[in-house]
């Protein structure tokens, strides 16, 4: 959309308007004086590096938070959300960064609580909201059953099921935080089929994400923030993706302009005999028969579409995943199964895909958090010593960048993207022998995301094995030497020279029945 | 409830046993035709006893005892039910008693009020209840039930200030240990107390009431607390024999002698309490009677004969000073 | 959708069912079992008794269900219950409706404080509602003059019918608890606030951004709890004919024993009102059982029931495994 | 935060709310109650905090991993009866059997949350019906004089005009801070209370830490257990510890740790504990009626908990 018949659009109507929004938290300035103006009927991409100040913008235009000062106008009347409840009365409904459902309910009742269909007595009246769910998840080609508990889902799926409850409203607004950070391509394309249609019905969206063909893909208009600051704002087509880097950054043009689509170098030096090898992985239910092995020096990717078991396979790599049967082994010696004590020994460890639930301990600080798994080897005798802590600490955070005002603050107040750096941290800080990544890059911005992968690149240099779990089809081929392409839980392929082509091909082969 | 310190249950069912008094409230007393049931056989029937609170103090201990001993003496066969201190859990434990077809029911009430719903199912399997340690206050004997046999918990109070006045010389500062509230028990011995200082002991004072749950350790620590509020004290009053056990640890641990410095009454008549009368720790204590077995089934075996039963059956309660304590600590429970 | 998707969503409904009757089935086992050892145990004299002696524990877990549901917990019931009986027999004075409505109303405006209290400032249930208990058992001890009083309900009120009346041999409380339970599980399971109360206790961070109404949710169901424990202690002074100042205490307990023997998880977002009305039922057969064996001091006893609550407990958990 | 801000001072009447409420009543007492700063009284409301404050130590711990521990009443009663049937064998010996039986209670307590999964409160509840129950079977139901030379010192003792049942707590708050501090055990505790999940996927021994927890829980309350008896002089099963529960989940949630779990605060609890212990002290002093005092500690704690209320930033 974003060719220039549609100029004309930044005339349409503001629907929503922000000007001079401060917001900050104990010692963190998020929002330091933001304007922001959406207009009718324009997909509007918002950019910024992690903790830029993306979703606390978003937070305090849908009524989470209360602005420290600054208005907001909309329809042309001033407002001021204080609930949630209010924005999404008024019309503008949200997605926002960490999937907010509820896993202990159906799909179908994520999708409709607070406006169940009722029945003349007012009760819920069950038969239509599972059919309306039913119609709307094919609608949207999710392939999963209503009845389904939402926290047995993938988190790509409850991604899916969040989208699909906020466009499902009658609504003017819709703010997509991160829709896509654990998508395939394929449900992107619906996604963005699903936007256009909004932007066919003069339906405004705000749009976040870090990857950039995205926005440039569906985006008519961007606006840009650096440490709370608005620095641009204008139509998407005015911008080159370089340029909007180094916006995004403000770092110059010639700096960025080295750094390709993604960061990977090209083949790694791997040793002959495999580091970690898998057979006959299997789990009623969950994982058919999975094989895979990763020699020294190698990064190993897993492909497949939603839903396939690569979070599963991973799982059970470090024994969080039950297992039926299957061995698995580390520089041939076999792993007690079901065990995540024995795995770290054996020197598997995981960064979960699921940073919210499986990977951050919200009330303690950044430090706390990175030195969580290597506190036995940072004490003695069972005292732990504050001065190797910090050590390690400092260490990785200046080599991760992580943007947080000091290792004390609490790790729940840092950004999505900065979180994940932790707990990287958290792991690499064990020194493993093989690194299992699931959704590494998942929510970081593109400065990170380089870093990650370059650094992925440094620890395979290093020795390391890693496996590599990745929605995002380029880093996955780009980073990874072989792809082993999974589905319904079973390998059923395995890719030795990656492209994009040669795995999407694998996975369609084997989808066709 | 009154209760407390180590007992035996062997030396239960013995000794100290008669009636003061007993009342018929107007009317001639309580026949089996007036309370229309059919005559039966004790020493075949299927007896049922109801106790209110655990076994868990020397008093409910020596009750439950007393009244085991003379069922088996009887050959009576009898169940028990204890409701510990739930008085939902008493009801249905008598109406479980019933449908386990009991003849005759002993209930020690949890509450002097109450046991309506359990008195009514008694009265339609027309099984007469007797009625032991404490009185129903509403309910009408010989119609709710058929008599009461225990202590006049506000006459223990009285003569609890009357020992209190006969300790002291009638005058000084008392602090009260009440026990649990809520508790009709603690409310009568207040009662009874107060009233006779107003009446004849104006020179006793009294400057705390402060509840120790009639238990030890709250005793203890209650005392300590209005020793130092108010270091005038001369006198506790301590409704229960535990509680002012406790009293005596605080006031020595405050430097100054039990039974001396300070006088000591209480209720009950457990054997450590006497013991410390005799030691010179404490000073006076009202017994209050546990052992309701044998008049229980006196009463009933009377009421069967064909005789008729008063409305109150008052058991005997001694009283122990520094006169006859060494003589009587064997009869304390 | 995969088969192995297909079967993982079957067995978490079945899981689910069982987790829900898990208790319903230990109940059949024991009433079998009892009735086979006691010929007076399962009679309908026995059984109508222990249903009227339940009913007040049922109207209570009631409403301990619902909060625990929505992540919550209401230790006052037992209070709340108590000084409900107090007021509904004094007030009894004023006539049948006076003593309904007075206690009624109190018990309502204790339950809308904890409310604003958990839902507004965000305070933890657990620490207020610890709170309501010690305040409403000081209140009940205060218009007692330190539980010295205790009123009676005049003796041909008809208010008594509350509590001693029955319809067809079926006693008034019974008929009452059959009623809420089914208005309960229609509200819980069937009406938007029922949804909410899940959706607060599965995710109270994402209900809100959802956009769901939490803290008048909340209040709701506080008032709810207090309100038909405020209930529970009128039902049981019309059955006593009297407002008794000594019960209630440890209720709270039973109440919550019953909810999570029902199938209730603690930690909120799941749960039945069906599960908890077996759940009580459960815990009244256990006790007249033991006082059909007898011999039991009442010291024992407790050993008993403590021993008999963990096995129900385990078992419960163990079947409900898969669930969690 | 800029101090002097109103947020700076609400976030310090949050961190600090129970010393300013410990602080109000202090002065509230100053003037209401005799010789108040007497240190005869002082000594008193030390002795009479003890119990509390040790078995509300181990309460912090449980509830900082998102439990809570309602058998510890019943387990300070277990031990109050084992303790008197060996003494024969020399005190020293007797207290570490009563430590024993709390030990084992907590691994009861911990098995059924940790391995099984049962709810804390309902897995807790459990052994407050059974544990009592037991500790009077035990006992028969008696109270039993304890006339132990050593065990009486202990309870009512005193080393340079400092109790030794005081000097004992102190110990143990000391050990109890330097735990949750200072080892891997007491940073693991507080992870597995903040995210359980998150901590086994860090490869924590969460079942090894709950189960810990439990246990200490378990013999702190044996140690309140002994204690208390030693200072009684006396071993009552029947009444000892009777509603201690309540008073240390209020102890420690006064003192600020969150009943969810993932933080806990010793010295809080401690204040919270004294806090408790001195509302008692002054109603009881003013000689207040018992339905007014618990009216009146109703108000007083919720007021306490709302002054440091987390503000809900959602
Ligand atoms: N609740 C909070 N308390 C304290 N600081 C916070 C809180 N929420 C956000 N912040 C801080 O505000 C800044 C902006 O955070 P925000 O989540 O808006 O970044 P973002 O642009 O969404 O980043 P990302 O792309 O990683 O999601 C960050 O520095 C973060 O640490
Ligand atoms: N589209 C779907 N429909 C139904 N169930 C799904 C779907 N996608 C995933 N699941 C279930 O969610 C669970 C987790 O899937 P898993 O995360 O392992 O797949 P994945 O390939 O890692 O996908 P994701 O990118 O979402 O992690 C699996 O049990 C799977 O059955
Ligand atoms: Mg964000
Ligand atoms: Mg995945």
């Amino acid at each position: 959309m974003s060719s220039s018949e549609d100029v004309p659009e930044r005339t349409a109507p503001v629907v929503l308007e922000a000007s001079g929004i401060r917001k900050s938290f104990a010692g963190v300035h998020a929002l330091r004086g933001v304007d922001f103006r959406l207009r009718a009927g324009e997909v509007h991409a918002l950019v910024g590096e992690n903790g830029a100040g993306k979703s606390t913008l978003i937070k305090v235009l849908t009524g989470v938070y209360q602005p420290d000062d600054g208005q907001l106008s909309y329809l042309g009347e001033p407002v001021s959300f204080t609930r949630p409840a209010a924005a999404q009365e008024a019309g503008i409904s949200t997605v926002y960064q960490e999937v907010n459902l509820v896993p202990s309910m159906s799909v179908a009742h994520n999708l409709y609580l607070g406006r169940e269909p009722r029945t003349r007595l007012g009760l819920v009246d069950f038969r239509r909201m599972r059919r309306a769910a039913a119609e709307l998840l094919t609608d949207l080609g999710i392939d999963v059953d209503p009845l389904r508990l939402l926290g047995t889902l993938g988190l790509g799926v409850q991604q899916m099921v969040a989208v699909a409850r906020a466009v499902s409203t009658e609504a003017r607004v819709v703010i997509m935080d991160e829709p896509t950070s654990s998508l395939e391509p394929r449900e992107v394309e619906t996604l963005f089929a699903l936007i256009r249609r909004l932007h066919e019905r003069d339906v405004a969206v705000v749009y976040v994400s870090h990857r950039m063909e995205e926005l440039f893909q569906i985006c008519d208009a961007v606006t840009v923030l650096r440490d709370g600051r608005l620095v641009h704002s204008g139509p998407m087509y005015e911008m080159t993706r370089l340029e909007l880097v180094s916006t995004m950054l403000g770092r110059p043009l010639t700096e960025v302009r080295r750094e390709g689509t993604t960061a990977f170098g090209g083949e790694h030096e791997t040793g002959s005999t495999a580091l970690l090898r898998a057979t006959g992985l299997s789990r009623r239910g969950v994982l058919g028969a999975v094989e895979l092995s990763v020699k020294p020096g190698e990064v190993l990717g897993l492909g497949g579409l939603l839903g396939s078991g690569r979070s599963e396979t991973v799982k059970a790599l470090v024994g969080l995943q039950p297992l039926d049967s299957g061995v698995i082994e580390v520089d041939g010696r076999t792993v007690r199964k079901g065990s995540p004590a024995a795995a770290i020994r054996a020197g598997i460890v995981l960064v979960p895909e699921d940073r919210k639930a499986e990977g951050i301990i919200p009330h303690l600080s950044v430090r706390e958090n990175i030195v969580l798994a290597a506190l036995p080897r940072l004490s003695r005798a069972g005292i732990v010593s504050r001065a190797r802590q910090d050590e390690v600490v400092a260490t990785f955070m200046e080599r991760l960048r992580i943007k947080a005002s000091s290792p004390e603050q609490k790790v729940n107040e840092l950004s999505g993207g900065n979180q994940q750096k932790v707990m990287l941290a958290r792991w690499l800080a064990m020194s493993p022998k093989v690194l299992l990544l699931d959704e590494p890059t998942r929510g970081i911005d593109v400065g990170a995301k380089a870093e990650v992968q370059s650094l992925v690149d440094d620890l395979a240099a290093q020795g390391l094995g890693i496996v590599l779990v990745s929605s995002d089809l380029e880093e996955l081929v780009e980073g990874a030497d072989r792809v082993v392409v999974l589905k319904d839980g079973s390998s059923v392929a395995v890719v030795t020279t990656p492209s994009v082509d040669a795995v999407m091909t694998a996975i369609a082969e084997e989808n066709a029945p | 409830n009154p209760e407390g310190g180590p007992a035996d249950p062997g030396a239960s069912s013995g000794g100290g046993q008669q009636v003061t008094r007993t009342q018929d409230a107007g009317g001639p007393g309580c026949s089996l035709q007036q309370y229309g049931v059919e005559k039966i056989d004790l020493s075949k029937a299927v007896v049922g006893f109801s106790q209110s609170e655990k076994e868990a103090n020397p008093f409910r201990i020596a009750e439950t005892a007393s009244i085991t001993a003379e069922a088996k003496k009887l050959g009576a066969r009898l169940i028990t039910t204890n409701a510990n201190s739930d008085l939902g859990k008493q009801i249905s434990d008598i109406q479980s008693m019933l449908a386990q077809g009991a003849q005759l029911l002993i209930v020690a009430p949890l509450n002097s009020e109450g046991l309506e719903p359990a008195l009514r199912a008694a009265r339609e399997k027309k099984v007469p209840v007797i009625t032991v340690d404490r009185k129903l206050s509403s309910a009408t004997a010989c119609k709710d039930y058929l008599t009461f046999i225990g202590s006049d918990f506000v006459d223990q109070g009285r003569r609890a200030g009357e020992a209190m006045a006969k300790v002291t010389g009638g005058t000084g500062k008392v602090a009260i240990l009440l026990g649990s509230s809520g508790n009709n028990v603690t409310t009568d011995r207040t009662s009874g107390f107060k009233d006779y200082l107003k009446a004849s002991a104006p020179g006793l004072q009294i400057v705390a009431e402060q509840t120790g749950d009639f238990a030890r350790e709250k005793g203890q620590q209650v005392t300590e607390q209005l020793l130092q509020a108010n270091p005038g004290i001369t006198a506790v009053y301590a409704q229960n024999d535990e509680m002012a056990l406790g009293a005596v640890t605080a006031i020595r641990s405050a430097g100054k002698k039990p039974g001396q410095d300070i006088k000591i009454v209480s209720v009950d008549g457990t054997r450590n309490a006497v013991e410390s009368i005799v030691a010179g720790e404490m000073n006076a204590v009202i017994e209050s009677n546990p052992r309701f077995g044998p008049l229980a089934f006196q009463t009933a075996q009377k009421f069967y004969g064909g005789e008729s039963i008063g409305s109150t059956v008052i058991i005997q309660d001694k009283s122990y000073d520094s006169a006859n304590a060494k003589a009587e600590v064997a009869n304390a429970y | 959708m995969s088969a192995a998707q297909d079967t993982a969503a079957r067995s978490g409904r079945l899981a689910g069912l069982v987790q829900r009757h898990g208790a319903l089935g230990v109940l059949v086992l024991l009433l079998v079992v009892g009735g086979l050892a006691f010929d007076t145990f399962l009679t309908a004299y026995n059984l109508g008794n222990l249903a009227v002696q339940a009913s007040f524990l049922a109207v209570i877990a009631l409403g301990m269900t619902m909060v625990i549901v929505s992540g919550g917990i209401d230790l006052s019931v037992g209070s709340v219950y108590a000084l409900s009986g107090v007021l509904a027999a004094y007030a009894s004075r004023w006539g049948p409706l006076a003593a309904l409505l007075v206690p009624l109303a109190v018990a309502a405006a204790i339950g809308l404080a904890q409310g604003l209290l958990v839902g507004r400032a965000k305070l933890a249930p657990f620490i207020v509602t610890l709170g309501g208990l010690l305040f409403a058992r000081g209140l009940l001890q205060f218009i007692t003059t330190e539980g010295s009083e205790t009123y009676l309900v005049p003796r041909e009120s008809a208010f008594l019918q509350l509590g001693q009346g029955t319809v067809l041999g079926v006693g008034m409380p019974v008929l009452i608890v059959v009623v809420l339970y089914l208005l309960g599980g229609t509200v819980l399971q069937r009406t938007r606030f029922g949804m909410r109360l899940f959706a607060i206790g599965g995710g109270e961070d994402a209900a809100n951004l959802m956009g769901l109404s939490v803290t008048s949710t909340k209040v709701g169901v506080y008032v709810l709890s207090a309100t038909l424990a405020g209930l529970a202690g009128t039902m049981n002074a019309a059955q006593l004919g009297s407002g008794v100042t000594v019960i209630g205490v440890g209720l709270e307990l039973n109440a919550i024993a019953a909810v999570v023997i029902g199938g209730t998880l603690l930690t909120g977002g799941s749960g039945s009102v069906s599960g908890t009305l077996a759940g009580v039922a459960l815990l009244f057969v256990i006790q007249d059982l033991i006082n059909q064996v007898g011999g039991f001091n009442s010291n024992l006893q407790a050993v008993v029931s403590g021993a008999v609550l963990v096995t129900v407990v385990v078992l419960q958990t163990l079947l409900s495994r898969t669930r969690r | 935060m800029r101090p002097g801000s109103r947020a700076h001072v609400v976030g310090l009447a949050r961190d600090y709310g129970v010393y300013v409420a410990l602080g109000l009543l202090v002065l509230v007492n100053l003037v209401l109650t005799p010789n108040f700063l007497s240190v005869d009284n002082l000594r008193t409301q030390a002795v009479q905090v003890v119990p509390v404050l040790v078995v509300a130590l181990g309460m912090a711990l449980v509830i900082g991993t998102k439990g809570v521990d309602l058998s510890v009443g019943s387990v300070m009663a277990l031990a109050a009866a084992v303790l008197p049937l060996y003494l024969g064998y020399g005190p020293v010996l007797a207290v570490v059997i009563c430590l024993a039986v709390g030990a084992a209670a907590g691994v009861l307590n911990g098995s059924l949350v940790a391995f099984v999964g049962v709810q804390p409160i309902v897995a807790t509840l459990a052994l407050l019906v059974g544990g009592r129950g037991l500790a009077l079977v035990i006992s028969g139901g008696q109270l039993r004089e304890v006339r132990n030379p050593e065990v009486r010192e202990l309870g009512s003792g005193s080393v340079l005009g400092v109790p030794n049942t005081v000097l004992v707590a102190v110990v143990l708050v000391v050990v109890v801070a330097l735990l949750v501090g200072r080892t891997t055990f007491g940073r693991q505790l507080v992870a597995v209370g903040g995210n359980p999940k998150a901590a086994e996927f860090a490869g924590l021994p969460v079942r090894r830490v709950l189960v810990g927890v439990y246990v200490i829980s378990g013999v702190l309350a044996a140690v309140a257990g002994v204690l208390a008896t030693a200072r009684l002089g006396a071993s009552d099963p029947s009444r000892l510890g009777e509603l201690v529960e309540l008073s240390a989940i209020t102890a420690v949630v006064v003192g600020g740790t969150p009943l969810t779990g993932g933080r806990v605060r010793v010295l809080g609890t401690v204040a919270g504990a004294v806090l408790m212990q001195l509302i008692t002290a002054t109603l009881i002093k003013n000689d207040v009626p018992a339905s007014v005092a618990q009216m009146a500690q109703a108000l007083i704690i919720v007021a306490a908990v709302l002054v440091q209320r987390e503000r809900g930033a959602a």
